[in-house]
């Protein structure tokens, strides 16, 4: 990689730094977010990689991967960062920011799953698995996934088939535009 | 004496699903141990890992409304989805640290930021709220025998400064509360490791994966079942259990049970009233064989 | 009147090629007071000093400025001349014509007219110079050295060798300290203690050096040359003066399984002990706490067998008062522990290596007196869970250390070098065993360090994994440590027999409450500031008192033991006068201005700023005020600028001195 | 080096308050490195900024100062532990007075000089100098001195007029 002022995206790492609410530059890669990260076998990068591109400016380079896609969210790195670096922040900066380019990831099953949970969340103010669930297999095209857990489910009465009316819909609905509304006159991010 | 506990309740929205037992169970327990709780009205979902993972500030936004909505309700929050909790704390502590983001957020529910109100876990009310003491003296049938494997998961004690339920890396919360109910537990590793619930719906590969080796460990260290404070957890471990046994051609056989269908059967609370027929791995078995039932 | 001289000095060419030295002489002789003024080509030279000398005796000058170079390349030089000549020295000041002036500007109109203004206020300043005493203390030349490690031992040595008296004061039973402990020191791997006790016994033996082992420091008084130390003697229940040291005690204690703090725990002591068989004094003390007779009164059995009668009950903590000049401060190091700290320290423990709880989970210490020919297993490596030997043994650098989550931002800077040695002892002791390393950098700046990092690479075959460890826990037998390796960018897991951390070096506890009886400054660590950190890394800002050893910052031996030579030469260049004269550039209070607000001793980074009470004649309590001690003060003036009644003066820099100059120009 | 040397119609003149062993050595640095600077400078030595109280300052301006420059050791290197810090919080106060009595506070300037910063020393004085040329003469305070002096004088036709009527 060619390395120089112009290679390397300095605002992007400050969009991160102001999104997550931590420093990139705090980081001496000491590799302990790696080293208990859930997740680290299954990224392309593993954390403290993704944290030293920043350091770089080479954000193309992580959200062209699925890294930021497979954290779990799980705080184990932010936890045990011995330099008050929040990792579990960061990635859900560069996952923002991914989700606002579109996606550039090759990661498209997580992103989806996001997509139709807070879709779910403008429509009924809450989550319905089932719904959720069924949507998500048809949209991604695995109609037959967990197809053996539905009945069993049913019967249990784990999955509901109704939902009720929630009175604070028009309120939800509000904070999606308010926040769509802040956005677009970029007094957000 | 202390006066009565009562408690303003935010199920999320598991409980009223997939989750209904622990929702069951905790309502029934808190009423046997005439603990008040009222579900605030018309809460809406708190966005849980997909908002935060894309958009912070929707996810604020909801956890700051849901705050508004349970002001209406007297009493502290109490949470039982180890989601919600993380969620629903970690948006008061970003607020309070980040000036940018209370105005973006106070702007987005057009409403006054209420960050004081306390949002407390189950686990919380139990063992500090009503205290050990009392909660062992409202056991009719202590769990002797049980050897019981607590799992703590990521959210309830992670990251550092936000939860403030007990030690982020050693917690003993669940365990005290067991023990007070009369339950062994057991010393394990991977009591605190991530089961990967963002991707029960997108990656069931990963999921797999992940809680077949905390399964594998509570096993190990010679646990009769595990017990769990949150209804995500629940779905991966217990759902899912068969799955694994099938992938990894082993048998588990460990009953997941919820804190509070563990504690209620302690207080005498019978089957139906903790949920306890909704569970997928049967644990009929191992409580007819330890005279639980 | 004032009858002032003015010396102009060419400097050679230096200055009159650019300043017109005669017009500035003619110029200033122009001002209202100056009754003389000349140039000369070389003011500094004899024949310049004996214009000057017989110039001031001929004219009766009063005072005297001298424009030449800067003041603080001859200052001293022409105010020693003045007072040869009968005047006081702070009479005469010196106008910088030459740095700020000459060697600065080119144009000869522009820069001669700039020195007439610099020496016109210079003149003026001088007339309200006041006459300033020498201010002299006299010196007790007697030292004080707290902490019996290896730093107060060298200190104390080089002190007494130089001919002054010395009070060793240790807190435990036996001086030693730390390097006592090790087992092989870096990077030569010679034995520890095969170095360090003959030390410990030329202490012992030293005819200049007093001995107060099992001593605290209870209360500090006084200043530079003339303190008072009260010292707490803890009752050690034996007399070390009756005491041979026989030892017959300590077999006959029936209580014999006393966790041994000297051997990290792994060996056993009984009730009555020495802490190590080479221990300075070699009395031992009884540990009142786990005594039978202390508990229960029975027992007596060590009184009964104690042949010379050294053994005594009654025995309590005496006070002793020590008067010294100098006190060397060398309290050392405790080393982080990653157990859970208590709820608001800064500290926090590692719960993610089990807060301690794993038994085969070490620090480096204790591995040090594992491999000690002289420790609890006699050199062997050991796991202390069942005494077997490891085969797969993990050192994890930085735990505590570079972790400012864990509450310690700095680099404890021993920790990669003594793992190194670790390494190496271990290849040396276990020949089918394997070492890795988890490490984020290897600092090993020193003479021969690096080559010797390498060797535990290179031909001892450790394997080092650049990358930190997220996790421990048992598994079975095994300890499993889940780490990364972020050169290759994947996530390492070793089933390790036992686990060794390089925790941090931190001050000792309590090192804050003895920096406060001393009056000495310390960082947010607790660890005591140097005055200077480049140009006085010995001396603390009060003066009389000096740093030796860890208690300043994390340090190695070597430089351990050069800092301590360095206190100790300190002290002696103090001892080397009766009486201390200092510049008496130092603050002043008006007295009957003093409000007593005491903003002042606020500011004062010298704790020079004292309560004074005023009293009429009667007695009765008129006002309290501040008193500037002259021994303590530093002269920064500080005080000064804050006063808000204007009732302190810098002497020297008076209010009156700078408003003349400022309304020279 | 030497560059043509410029006439100007007005040249300032600028006190420099600074700490002996930092910025005073800094600047016998920039003289034994032969270093060239405008001739308007002139130096006050004090122990350490610490000493330096703001009175000094106006009493500077007071008496035809056009810039005042106030210069002592980086954060950390203070001479006295921490007389520096002690001075830069006194004058981050001083400031805002500054500013309510009408002083111009691009004509005071305060800076960090090491005793090996010969060159620094030069850059500040130079730099000074040159914005306070660019800005005049400091009439404000001298005014306001000579407004004093006359207070006491009856020499308006007000003032006359007031006295006549007592």
């Amino acid at each position: 990689m060619i390395i120089s002022q112009s290679t390397m995206d300095v605002d992007f790492v400050r969009k991160v730094e102001a999104l997550s609410g931590t420093s990139v530059r705090r980081c001496f890669q000491c590799g302990k977010c790696s080293a208990g990260c859930p997740m680290a076998t299954f990224m392309e990068h593993p954390p403290n990689r993704v944290v030293r591109l920043l350091q770089l400016g080479q954000w193309q380079r992580i959200l062209a991967g699925r890294s930021i896609w497979y954290c779990a969210s799980c705080e184990t790195c932010s936890t045990r960062c011995p330099n008050k670096v929040h990792l579990a922040s960061i990635m859900d900066a560069l996952r923002k920011l991914s989700w606002d380019a579109e996606g550039p990831s090759k990661e498209s099953y997580v992103q989806l799953a996001n997509k139709l949970f807070l879709q779910n969340i403008r429509t009924y103010g809450r989550q319905y698995e089932m719904r959720l669930a069924a949507v998500f297999n048809v949209k991604s095209g695995q109609f037959l996934k967990d197809l053996m857990l539905g009945p069993k489910l049913i019967s249990k009465g784990k999955l509901k088939m109704f939902h009720s009316k929630n009175k604070n819909m028009p309120e939800i609905e509000k904070i999606f535009t308010r926040i769509e509304e802040m956005r677009k006159k970029g007094e957000a991010l | 004496m202390k006066d009565k506990l009562n408690y303003s309740y935010y199920p999320g929205c598991s409980l009223h699903a997939s989750a209904g037992e622990y929702d069951l169970s905790t309502r029934e327990l808190f009423k046997r141990l005439s603990i008040g709780l009222t579900e605030v009205p018309d809460w809406f979902c708190c966005g849980a890992t997909p908002a935060h993972n894309v958009d912070e500030l929707l996810s604020l936004s909801l956890c700051a409304k849901n705050l508004e909505l349970a002001e209406q309700v007297e009493g502290d929050l109490a949470v039982a989805c180890a989601a919600c909790f993380s969620r629903l704390k970690t948006t008061q502590h970003v607020l309070a640290e980040s000036d940018v983001k209370r105005k973006q957020v106070e702007k987005a529910i057009d409403a006054p930021l209420k960050l004081d109100g306390k949002v407390k876990h189950l686990l919380e009310i139990l063992a500090r709220d009503l205290g050990l003491e009392r909660l062992a003296a409202s056991v009719t049938k202590p769990l002797a025998g049980l050897k019981v494997a607590c799992y703590y998961g990521c959210l309830l004690t992670r990251p550092n400064d936000v939860p403030n339920l007990d030690c982020v890396e050693a917690p003993t919360i669940m365990e005290d509360v067991l023990k007070a109910v009369g339950a062994e537990t057991v010393a394990w590793s991977h009591r605190m490791e991530c089961c990967g619930a963002n991707f029960t719906l997108s990656r069931p590969g990963v999921v797999i994966q992940l809680t077949n080796a905390i399964l594998e460990s509570a096993k190990e260290a010679g646990a009769d079942c595990v017990m769990v404070a949150c209804p995500l957890c629940h779905g991966n471990l217990d759902i899912r259990q068969k799955e694994i046994e099938g992938v990894y051609n082993v048998n588990y056989g460990l009953p997941v049970f919820y804190i509070t269908q563990l504690v209620g059967l302690a207080c005498g609370l019978s089957s139906d009233k903790l949920g306890l027929g909704a569970l997928i791995v049967n644990p009929m078995p191992l409580l007819k064989e330890k005279q639980l039932l | 009147m004032s009858r002032i001289g003015v010396f102009v000095c060419h400097c050679g060419e230096n200055i009159s090629r650019t300043v017109d030295v005669e017009r500035v002489a003619a110029q200033v002789g122009k001002m209202p007071g100056v009754a003389f003024a000349t140039d000369y080509k070389y003011m500094c030279s004899d024949p310049g000093q004996t214009l000057l000398k017989k110039t001031i005796q001929e004219q009766k000058l009063s005072h005297v400025v001298v424009a030449a170079c800067s003041p603080r390349m001859h200052e001293k030089t022409f105010r020693k001349a003045v007072e040869a000549a009968g005047l006081n020295p702070y009479l005469c000041e010196m106008a910088n014509i030459r740095e700020h002036c000459s060697w600065v500007h080119e144009d000869k109109q522009e820069a001669t007219a700039k020195a007439i203004e610099i020496v016109g206020m210079l003149v003026e300043r001088v007339k309200k110079n006041r006459v300033l005493p020498t201010i002299t203390v006299p010196v007790t030349k007697r030292s004080l050295v707290i902490g019996g490690g290896i730093a107060g031992i060298q200190a104390a040595l080089d002190i007494a060798d130089a001919g002054h008296e010395v009070v060793l004061v240790e807190r435990d039973p036996s001086i030693g300290g730390h390097m006592a402990q090790l087992s092989e020191t870096f990077p030569t791997l010679d034995c520890s203690q095969c170095i360090m006790t003959p030390k410990m016994v030329d202490v012992a033996n030293h005819p200049n050096i007093t001995l107060y082992s099992y001593s605290e420091i209870e209360q500090v008084d006084g200043y530079i040359g003339n303190f008072q130390v009260t010292i707490r003697r803890k009752a050690r229940s034996v007399d070390e003066d009756k005491c041979t040291g026989c030892g017959v005690c300590m077999e006959k204690c029936p209580v014999k399984k006393i966790p041994n703090k000297f051997d990290c725990n792994l060996g056993m002591r009984p009730a009555i002990y020495v802490p190590f068989p080479q221990a300075v004094p070699n009395t031992p003390v009884i540990d009142r706490d786990n005594c039978i007779k202390f508990k229960t009164g029975k027992c007596g059995l060590c009184q009964k067998v104690c042949g010379p009668g050294a053994v005594d009950y009654e025995q309590e903590d005496t006070l002793i008062v020590e008067p010294v000049g100098a006190i060397v401060v060398a309290t050392g190091f405790d080393l982080y522990t990653i157990d859970e700290k208590p709820k608001g320290s800064m500290i926090k423990g590692y719960g993610e290596f089990g807060h301690g709880k794993i038994p085969d989970v070490i620090d480096g210490m204790t591995f040090e007196r594992l491999a000690s020919a002289s420790g609890p297993t006699g050199g062997k490596i050991l796991r202390p869970s069942d005494g077997k030997e490891p085969k797969q043994i993990v050192f994890i650098q930085c735990i505590g250390s570079r972790a400012r989550e864990k509450g310690i931002s700095y680099c404890s800077k021993v920790c990669c070098m003594y793992t190194a040695k670790h390494t190496m002892l271990y290849h040396h002791k276990v020949h089918d065993g394997q070492a890795y390393v988890f490490f984020m950098d290897a600092r090993t700046p020193g003479k021969a360090y690096d080559e010797f990092w390498r060797r535990s690479i290179e031909e001892e075959e450790a394997v080092y994994i650049r990358g930190m460890v997220s996790r421990l826990y048992q598994k079975g037998n095994k300890i499993v440590v889940m780490g990364s390796d972020i050169a290759v960018g994947v996530q390492v897991e070793i089933e390790a027999d036992m686990v060794v951390l390089a925790t941090a070096i931190q001050p000792r506890t309590g090192a804050d409450s003895l920096a406060q009886k001393l009056g000495i400054s310390y960082d947010k660590y607790n660890f005591y500031s140097e005055a200077h950190a480049k140009l006085r890394p010995v001396e603390c800002a009060t003066a009389g008192i000096y740093l030796a050893g860890a208690c300043q910052g994390p340090k190695d031996i070597p430089d351990t033991v050069s800092q301590a030579s360095a206190a100790a030469a300190k002290v002696m260049t103090l001892f080397a006068k009766d009486k201390l004269e200092r510049e008496p550039i130092v603050a002043r209070v008006k007295e009957a201005g003093c409000v007593g607000c005491f903003a002042c001793k606020k500011v004062c980074a010298y704790g020079a700023v004292e309560e004074k009470e005023i009293r009429d004649r009667q007695g009765n309590l008129i006002k309290v005020v501040a008193y500037v001690n002259p021994g303590v003060c530093g002269g920064c003036g500080t005080c000064q600028a804050t006063c808000p009644s204007k009732s302190v003066e810098l002497d020297g820099y008076t209010d009156e001195q700078i408003v003349a100059m400022i309304e020279a120009l | 080096m030497h560059p043509e040397k410029q006439k100007h119609d007005f040249e300032p003149k600028i006190i420099a308050f600074v700490c002996t062993w930092c910025t005073y050595a800094g600047a016998d640095l920039a003289g034994t490195s032969r270093m060239q600077y405008p001739a308007n400078v002139r130096v006050l030595k004090f122990p350490c900024t610490g000493r330096i109280d703001p009175v000094f300052i106006l009493k500077a301006f007071q008496q035809g100062a056009d810039g005042v420059l106030v210069s002592g050791c980086h954060p950390g290197d203070c001479h006295y532990i921490a007389g520096n810090f002690h001075a830069r919080r006194r004058f981050a106060a001083f400031r805002k007075l500054l500013e309510f009595v009408g002083v111009d506070l691009e004509r005071l300037q305060f800076s960090w000089v090491s005793a090996a910063e010969g060159g620094k020393w030069v850059e500040v004085v130079s730099d000074l100098t040159e914005k306070v040329r660019n800005m005049g003469p400091m009439t404000e305070f001298k005014e306001l001195a000579l407004e004093e002096q006359w207070s006491g004088t009856i020499n308006t036709e007000e003032l006359k007029e007031a006295y006549k009527q007592i």
